[in-house]
Parts: C-alpha cells; structure tokens; sequence
C-alpha cells in the first residue's frame, strides 16, 4: 500500500562527485515489496520546489526499517535533498510502481543487470533479491566518467561486475553494451534500467530475450492520476491505449510499451 | 450540526471540498489512499466523445510555485467512462461533477447529453478552454458569443445543472461570465490554467512536447481571486473556485473573493492527501474566524460589513 | 571582446540587462549600493504630466513566488523629472529608457514629446496598461485600436525609438503586438503584470487598499515566456522580456523565447545586487552553452536547428 | 552605508510566546548609527516566502559584532525565521532608514520610551543610547497579554518601568495611555513604537511636546525605491508630497507625517 510518512534521515553520503547515498527510516519501509519500486520525495516543506521528485529505491533494509536512495544532486530539488542531514525529517510518498519481476529467473539462470548512471541503483536491491534465490547475476554499469562512478565493491561482492565509462576515464572505455558483446556474456533475463537511448539500444539488440526494462518520465502525482507519465504500447504505438510509467512500471517487458 | 455542508444548483454538498478536474483521475488511484466518501464533490477527468490518447510527453514541468501541463484531454471516452468509470465511483456517497470537453460544439452535446444521465452525476462542468477546430482552434472559451451559444446548446440535453468552467486567459473575464449566465449556466467554476510556457535551456526547445502548457498551482491563485471577486459581483449564479488551492485558509480567502465551494487541482500532487485534511481543519477555522456556517463566507470581500456583522461571533 | 554587448533601436547596450520601470526608482537608491554604469540600460519609474501620490496604502502584497503591487504610477511628474532626475542620472555611463504613462492621449503626447528630448534619454516605453478615462478606465493596451492610435500619436512627437509596452491581461497577444508593431513601434516591452488580487482572511478584506494589484515575480515567468515565444514570431521588432527574472539561466531562457534583452523588476527588492550578479555570471554561461556572443540566443526555441548549429562550439 | 550580509546565527531564544530573540553577527554591524534602524531579512534562499521581512534592530554589540532583534513568530516568514539556530546564516541587509534620534533630547532631561508589542525592540537600543548620555529613561510598555511581556528586566536596569497588558493578565490593565496619565508620568522627550491607533493616541495627547514615532507599512524594497511604503507629509495630507517609511523613517517627528 502506497504511504506517506515523514521518514527520519539516518544517513546522507556523497558516494560520488555530486551522487549522494541517502538512507531513511520509515514504517512505509514495510510496504515495499519489489525491488525497482520507487518514492516520491518532497524535498522541503515550502513552495520552492513544488513538485516531488521520483527516486528509486537502491536498497531495502527490513530489519531497521530502513531504505536507502542514490540519487544525482543537479537541479533544485535534488540539490535540496542533498543537504539533508541525519535526523531531519523527509516527506515520502511511496512505495509507488511496478519493479523488476524478480520470480522470472529461476534458480539455475544467468541475470544480466545493466545500469546506467542514476538508474544503477535499483539494480542494487535487485542484484541482493536474485543472489538471495540462488540465481547467478552478471553486472553491467556505465557512467559518464570515472568520478561518477559509485557502488562498484557492492555490486562486485553480489556477482562479476564490469564498468564503462564514456569518457574512458575508468575501467571500460565505450558503452554497455560494447561490454555485453566483447566478453562474450550471456544470459537468461536482462535487466536494465538507464537512460532512453541505452535502453532503446538493449532492446533491440536482445529481442529474442526477455528484457525487463525500467522507464523514466516526467511525473505530476506518481501515482496514476494525472496522465503526465503515459506511454503508447507497442501493440498500438499511435492509438489510444497507453500504460502509466509511475503506476503500470516504471518497469515493463521489453516490447510492451513504445520507448 | 455541520459548518460545512453547502447547497449548489444540482449539488448538495457535505463540505465544499472537491478534487479539480484532471487532478484526480476518475478517482481510483486515490480511493487507495483514503475514503473518497469525504469529499464534498468529485469533478472527473475531462470526458471527449472518443478516447483520445493526448500529447506526446514530456507533459508536465515545474514552475516557480506551480506547474504546466498539457496532457492533452487524454481520457477513455464517453462510452467508457459511462459504463465503467461512473459505476465503479457509485460506491461512493459522493456527488460526481462531469468534466465535458470537445472540440465542435457537437462533441461537447453529445458528451453532456449522454453522461448527465449517469446516476451519480450531479453536474456537468463544460471545459470550453478547448480549442475549437471550426474556428481555427481559438478557444471556445474566449469568446462570449461563441461560450454562449455552446452553454445554451448542452444546458437543452443536460438531465442536470451545467457548470461552465471560465477560462481566465481572456482581456475581459466578467464579460465571459456573463455570456455564459446568459446562456443558462446553473454556476461557473473559475478559473482554469493560464497559457504558459517553460524553455530548458540545455537543449534551447520548450520543456514541453506540446510547447505551451496550462500554468496552474499557488502562483495562479491571485489571478483567480481577482477573477472571482469581479465576476461574483456581476452574476448571480454561484462559483466553485479553484487555482493553488493548498490550505483551508486558502478556502476562507477564496470563499471571501465571492466562491461557494472550493477546489482542489495541482496541490493534490503535492499531498494527495490535501482534500481530506483541508476539510478536517476547516471548521475550526471557520469558528475561529466568528462564523457559524462557511456559507457566511461568500463574497465577504465586497458584501458591505452592514450585512455581515450578525456573523460574527 | 564581449559576449553581452546588444544594438536595439536608439540603444547600444553594454549588456542586455537593466532594472524594470517601477522596481529602481530613479536609480538613486541602488547607486549607493553599486556602480550604475554597469548596467545595460535603466528602465525609470512610469513618468506622468503631473506629479501623482499613487494609491493609498498598503500599495503591496506578497504572493506564490510573486507579489501584487498597487504603487498608482507615483512619481514627482514631468518637470521634475526631467529637471532633477534625469540630469542626475546623466553622471553614469547608462542609457535611460523612460517609462511614459497617463490617463489620456494627450497625457502620453505630452510627456512622450518633452522627455524623449532629455539627452541621456536614448527610448521610450510606453506604459499602455494604465486605465484610458476617456473609455470609462479600459486600459489602453487590452484595445488594439487604441493601442496603435496611442503609438502612432506617441511616434510623431518622439525624438527617439518608441518600445510599446504590452499588458499581459489580453485575450491576444499577437494581435496587441501587430497592432503596435503597424503603429510604428521600434520595439517591445513585455510582460507588465497580471492583475490579481489578495484578501487578508482575519480582516475579510483585500491586502492591497486600492483592492487589485499587479502581479509580478517568477510566478508569471511562464507566462511571460509563452507570450514572449509567440510575438517573436510574428513580428519584426526587437522585444525586450521580462517577468520573474531571477538568474543568468533565466536570462538565456528569455533569449530562446524570443526576447533581445531583458528587464528585471521584483527580484531587485530580494536581492538589491541581482543585476550586476547576473551581468557577471552571464558570459561563462553563454560560453557554457556554446554561443560566443549572447544575441545567438535570441529564439533559439523555434528558429530552426539548421540556421543554429553554426553557433555552437 | 547599506550592506548586505549572510549573517551568523549566535543565538535564538524564545524569550516569551512566540516571541524570539535572535542575534547574528556580521561585519554590517559596524554599519548600525542610530537605534530605531532596521533590518530586511531574506529567511530562505527560495522562493517561499519571497520578499524580505523588515525587523527593527534591539541591540547593537559593536564589540561582538553582533545585534539582536526581537520578534513575533507569526506568518509565513517570520515562522520560518524562528527555526533558524546558531551557526546557521541569514541574509541581512541593513542597516535601513532614519532611527530615533538620541540628540534630541539633553543629558538632564527626561525621556518617556512607549512601546506596544512587536514595537518594544528597537526602544531598547535607544534606551541604552540614552542612559548612556546621562538621559533619564522611563518606560511603559503594553503587551497583549502576560505570555507575551519580554524584556521587563533589561528595560528595568536603564529605568523606571511601567507594564501594561490589555487583557489584564499581568501588571496594569489597560493602555499604555493610561498609565502615562495615571502615574504622572512627565517628560521631556517621548519615543514611541507600537500599533498605529497607539501612535496616534500619543500624537493627538501630547501635540505640545516634543514626540517621535516609529512608523511601519508594508515594504517592497526597504531601501526607498518602490515607492510601496510611502505616507503623506502632514502640511500636505492630500496632496502629492511624502515620505517614505523605510527610507526617510520610520522614525518621524510627531506632525512630520499623516499617520
Ligand atoms: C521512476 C523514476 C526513478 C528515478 N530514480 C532515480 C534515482 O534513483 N536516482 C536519481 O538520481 N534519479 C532518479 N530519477 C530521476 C530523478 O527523478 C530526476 O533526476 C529528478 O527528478 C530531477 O530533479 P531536480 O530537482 O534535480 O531537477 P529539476 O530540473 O529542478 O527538476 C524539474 C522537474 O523536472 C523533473 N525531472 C527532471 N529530470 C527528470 C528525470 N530525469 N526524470 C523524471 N523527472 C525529471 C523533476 O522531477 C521536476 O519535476 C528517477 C526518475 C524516475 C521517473
Ligand atoms: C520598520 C519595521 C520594523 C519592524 N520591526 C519589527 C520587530 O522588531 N519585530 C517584529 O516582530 N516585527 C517587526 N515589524 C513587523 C514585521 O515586519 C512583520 O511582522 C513581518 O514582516 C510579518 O511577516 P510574516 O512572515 O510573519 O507575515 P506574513 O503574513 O507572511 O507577511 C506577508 C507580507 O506582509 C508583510 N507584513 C505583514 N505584516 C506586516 C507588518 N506588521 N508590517 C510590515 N509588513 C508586514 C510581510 O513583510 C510580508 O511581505 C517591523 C515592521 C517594520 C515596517
Ligand atoms: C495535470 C492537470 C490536468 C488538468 N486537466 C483538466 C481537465 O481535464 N479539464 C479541466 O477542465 N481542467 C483541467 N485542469 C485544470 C484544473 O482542473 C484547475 O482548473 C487548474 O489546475 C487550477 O487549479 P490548481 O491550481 O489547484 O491546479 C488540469 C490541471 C492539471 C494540473
Ligand atoms: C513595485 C512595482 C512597480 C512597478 N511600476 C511600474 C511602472 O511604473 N511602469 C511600468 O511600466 N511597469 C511597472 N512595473 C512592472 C515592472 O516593470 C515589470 O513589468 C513587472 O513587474 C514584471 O517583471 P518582474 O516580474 O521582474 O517584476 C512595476 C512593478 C512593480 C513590482
Ligand atoms: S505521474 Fe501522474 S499518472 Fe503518472
Ligand atoms: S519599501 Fe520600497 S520605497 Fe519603501
């Protein structure tokens, strides 16, 4: 059930050049169920920003009551988050969307989880729910240059993990997707969350897989009711039928919806 | 004895709180959320002849103190919204307010004709801030003649009172009201979204897919009262006021500027709890302020404070 | 070499940047507190026949994001003006753009003929949102017709380019801007404000004593920017924005609209330094976004990608 | 000269119901000539609320660098002021406009310092001035209620001083009118700062003595600018001649300007 609770800041680290890892505690922590699930953050109580800010869950902790975000402090509203400190109260409304289908590896498969920039973190809760059922997952990161860089030990310690860089700054020069074909991976289910063009990318090139891609969108209430956030489906790409990125996703098979 | 229960054409209302139309979908999302029974009203999504899927996104972009949208009327259609949206909202002991839009004349009596006679369909509020395809897309909403003519069209099929929804971009906002008064409006809602726009300067292209958007929030709510307190005083239908809304002070201001009853919009993103905690503080509020009933409110701003004495406590 | 330097008729702006009309007085007040020379222009308070008190108090109230203002055009009137002000201002290396108003025809001839003569007066700027008492308080800039006769008038006697200043408060933007535009102006001030209102909820009464004001700051931004985005295209004379401006990035969302230079007004009472801030900062950011000189900028939202791509690094 | 400054928080304290004390520091300090100046403080960086709050300065520590006002807590932005703490900044520019002034008044005489609630503060820094110059000081000083009486004490060590309460709940019931009357309380000099019925009481009761009153108005841009915070001059009550509050006041001499 979706909540809305002023969650305490447990903690709040730069992790990476303006990345920021921000762990709260909350009693809606229980209501989250799917890894690539995401909140809706009000990130000070007046007018300025007014809207939420949609952040993906990166790690869930049950046991504290506790989740974590990773998030890109670059606008009004995330560089506002950024300066909140343990103790202060954040306002979130969650946990909203559909996540990754985590039951659609079996045990004895191989997940392939490739990530993006700010959309590597719900790969995070995702890599320790597919460890956790046996499954073998392949990590596959990129980032814009080697300062943006972060996670890199966690996710290594789930399964192997490659890095790229665009800027080839750090480890792999290029794209993801140069990584997936130059080692040679192969897998059962991809996973992917990351920006449109690399998602497009991934899409195309394993159509013959199963593809769980997570979207993004500019978003009004993140909870289905005001049709900012729709996209056509692939069945009937310039018709009427739609599915909503906050509610029916921000996770959809690939060749679901038209990206 | 309630403080807030509030008597409109069509309209008996427990508290004169109501989501705003395109703010609240048909209401399933946020029946999730808390029970849609405490809502003094419910004005759905717009309603077009045909679905329509709406524009390409991005459709929405922050503002200071308010937001743009362009969704686009994006909606199920008439057949659908008859058959499966009003249904499932009749769970609900709340008087449902239908949001008609078109873009001839034709489509809009069609729509109001057919959706008025839904049970739990207490009001039409007829969205003329379309554009209107016969004229070159100028809104029907700007001009009085043409308001005119389309409110005493759907008034003669509606089974209930019509509420025409004024657009408040327009140099004579009074003039329109009056149009439309004329044409048989049973009560106005004012105002819909002004006309604005948001550029990102990375990518040098508006924010927007659609370009223009419709400026709504707190940072409108000034040009609504001004509207309201000029068109209240030179009709005598009643208005439903709404534009960033965020507080029950907010209500008591646009109650006073000359409202009867109060809507909701772009706040509910923000607190999708809003309507229920704005009608929980309210009558304290109003007590507070020396009155017994928030009816005693209307129109305070301009009403001589002869008339008004006896309301205070 | 500098990246800011702007040609508009009757100006050679240092830079595009300068204090709006109503918000800098006559400068005096911020010359104590920075060097008025670096600006591009100064844009002084509205100037009438007579010397004019203005509105009763409170002349303010703040908003969303926005304030409304009800000031009445005070100002010590022409003589004065042009005796004291003027020749004082002449001690800094800035042009004067005089903001001309009145309450009829004649008023604005007048003022208009005799100010535009003062030697550091290099344009005018027509404030045609004041209410015309010869047509029972309609303001001049929401009646084409008027607007253009005004203009025309106002031309003939003017000793240097005439900029129309455009009232948002219109159905039609377009339509005020050609009407202008054939009327003779060299160019274009916009936005004035929005009219708005708001009520004081413990005194039932509105904040402002003369009961409407105009609303100004970012909260009309967007719709400064959607009027600014669609005159460009229609017409052929520069446009100087304005409306909420509070950074350099605002400054270049401006340009992409359309604009060639811009004013800034309330924010200078949030932070007295703005102008000369974002006069600083604009240069690395106009690099930043890969242009050598800021006149690239100019409608970059809808003049074509291929007519651009030149102008990037 | 007038300064702007982010200003350090040193302390705030409620010092009575809603109302606080708070002192920053900040090299403007040096800037602070007269008593009965203020301040126009920008509480948040954003957008909300948007406008500067005008605050009279109550006490000036040029050793310290630092000055302390006194205020109300009650809309948008002084609520948001009250949950400044130490360390934090504040954006102050002042010091703004013409104070109460101390010459006025000789070493031998009496000066009668009358203050109505918010308008108590700045008659503590004139209060100082003047004791200083060997002024004998007497005060009264009506509050709404007893919650809200502050600073009986500091007054009490530079003078006689005389409370009063409209509700009655503490000291004299009634008006500081009444107790200047009923105590026959005689004096040289009167400086008053307070609600303007109270103003104008003292005005019209003492038109043969020397008074100088501190006014307020709804201000833009505090600086004399705008044109918001205008009053007419008295010889010319409706005519086109004024005075602004912020920048030729707010202190006037009584029949300087219509109140
Ligand atoms: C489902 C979902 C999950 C996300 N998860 C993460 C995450 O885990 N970490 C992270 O760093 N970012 C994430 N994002 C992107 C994040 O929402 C934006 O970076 C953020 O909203 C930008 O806000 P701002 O205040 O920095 O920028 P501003 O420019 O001030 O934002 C202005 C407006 O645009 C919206 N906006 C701007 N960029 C985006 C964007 N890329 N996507 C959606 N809305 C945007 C904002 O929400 C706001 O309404 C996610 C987005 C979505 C839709
Ligand atoms: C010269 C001067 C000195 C002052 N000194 C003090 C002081 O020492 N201590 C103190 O508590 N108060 C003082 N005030 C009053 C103080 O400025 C207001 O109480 C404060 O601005 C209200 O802001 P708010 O955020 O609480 O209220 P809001 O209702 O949010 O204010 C909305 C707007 O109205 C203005 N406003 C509201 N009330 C007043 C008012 N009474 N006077 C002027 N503007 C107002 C605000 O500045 C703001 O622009 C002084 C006012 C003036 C003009
Ligand atoms: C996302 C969104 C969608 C809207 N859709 C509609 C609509 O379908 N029909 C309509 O009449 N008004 C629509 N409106 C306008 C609102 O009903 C309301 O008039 C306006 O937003 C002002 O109120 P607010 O400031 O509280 O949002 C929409 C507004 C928003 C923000
Ligand atoms: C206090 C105040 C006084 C103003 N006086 C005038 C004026 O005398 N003449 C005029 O043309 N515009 C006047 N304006 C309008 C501004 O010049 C400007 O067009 C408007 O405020 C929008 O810009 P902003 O949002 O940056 O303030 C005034 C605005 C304010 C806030
Ligand atoms: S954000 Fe409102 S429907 Fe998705
Ligand atoms: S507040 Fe602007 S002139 Fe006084």
């Amino acid at each position: 059930m979706i909540k809305q609770e002023l969650c305490q800041v447990i903690d709040q680290t730069e992790i990476a050049t303006n990345i920021y890892e921000l762990t709260v505690k909350g009693e809606l922590v229980h209501e989250m169920k799917e890894p690539g699930q995401f909140v809706h953050l009000k990130v000070n109580s007046g007018l300025s920003p007014l809207l939420r800010r949609p952040i993906s869950i990166a790690n869930i902790n049950q046991d504290e009551q506790t989740f974590t975000m990773i998030y890109r402090a670059e606008g009004k509203g995330t560089r506002l988050l950024a300066t909140l400190q343990q103790g202060d109260l954040l306002d979130v409304l969650g946990p909203l969307g559909h996540g990754f289908p985590v039951e659609e590896t079996d045990a004895s498969d191989t997940a392939l989880l490739v990530g993006g920039g700010i959309g590597v973190p719900p790969l995070y809760e995702l890599s320790q729910r597919l460890t956790a059922n046996g499954v073998k997952v392949i990590h596959v990161l990129g980032h814009q240059t080697k300062n943006a860089v972060f996670y890199e030990e966690e996710f290594k310690q789930l399964g192997p993990t490659f890095i790229a860089t665009a800027d080839g700054s750090y480890a792999y020069s290029g794209f993801v997707t140069d990584i997936i074909k130059n080692e040679n991976i192969t897998f059962d289910v991809l996973y992917t969350c990351g920006p449109t063009p690399m998602l497009r990318a991934l899409e195309q090139e394993y159509r013959h897989k199963k593809v769980f891609l997570s979207l993004e969108e500019r978003m009004g209430c993140g909870i289905g009711a005001c049709f900012a956030c729709v996209c056509h489906t692939a069945e009937d790409p310039t018709g009427v039928s739609y599915k909503k990125v906050c509610s029916d996703g921000p996770v959809f098979k690939a060749g679901e919806v038209v990206i | 004895m309630s403080a807030l229960n509030i008597s409109l054409p069509g309209l008996e209302l427990k508290n004169p709180i109501m989501p705003a139309s395109g703010c609240f979908g048909f209401g399933r999302e946020y029946s999730d959320l808390f029970d849609l029974s405490q809502l003094g009203a419910i004005m759905i999504k717009a309603t077009t002849k045909d679905a329509r899927f709406g524009n390409p996104t991005p459709r929405v972009a922050e503002t200071s103190a308010g937001m743009l949208n362009a969704i686009g009327l994006q909606n199920p259609g008439l057949t659908k919204v008859v058959e499966e949206e009003l249904p499932w909202l009749s769970q609900f002991d709340v008087p449902i307010i239908a949001n008609v839009a078109g873009s001839m004349e034709e489509d809009y009596i069609e729509v109001a004709k057919e959706i008025s006679q839904a049970p739990n369909v207490h009001a039409l509020e007829l969205n003329i801030s379309c554009p209107n395809v016969k004229t070159g897309g100028i809104a029907f909403g700007t001009v009085p003649e043409i308001a005119q003519s389309l409110t005493k069209k759907v008034k003669e099929v509606s089974a209930v009172p019509v509420y025409v929804k004024l657009s408040p971009n327009v140099t004579n906002i009074v003039e329109m009201a009056k149009a439309v008064e004329q044409g048989g409006a049973d009560g106005l809602t004012m105002i819909n979204t002004l006309v604005g726009m948001r550029i990102d300067i990375r990518t040098g292209k508006p924010v927007i897919a659609n370009k223009t958007g419709g400026l709504s929030g707190p940072a409108i709510k000034p040009v609504a009262i001004r509207m309201i307190h000029e068109v209240s005083q030179q009709v005598a239908i009643p208005i439903i006021g709404m534009g960033g809304v965020e507080s029950a002070e907010d209500v008591i201001e646009y109650f006073y500027a000359g409202a009867s009853a109060v809507a909701v919009g772009t706040m509910n993103f923000v607190d999708p709890f809003i309507c229920p905690k704005i009608i929980a503080e309210l009558p304290e509020l109003i007590h507070s302020l020396g009155f017994d009933h928030i009816s005693e409110c209307t129109g305070r701003s301009w009403k001589t404070v002869e008339k008004l004495t006896h309301h205070r406590a």
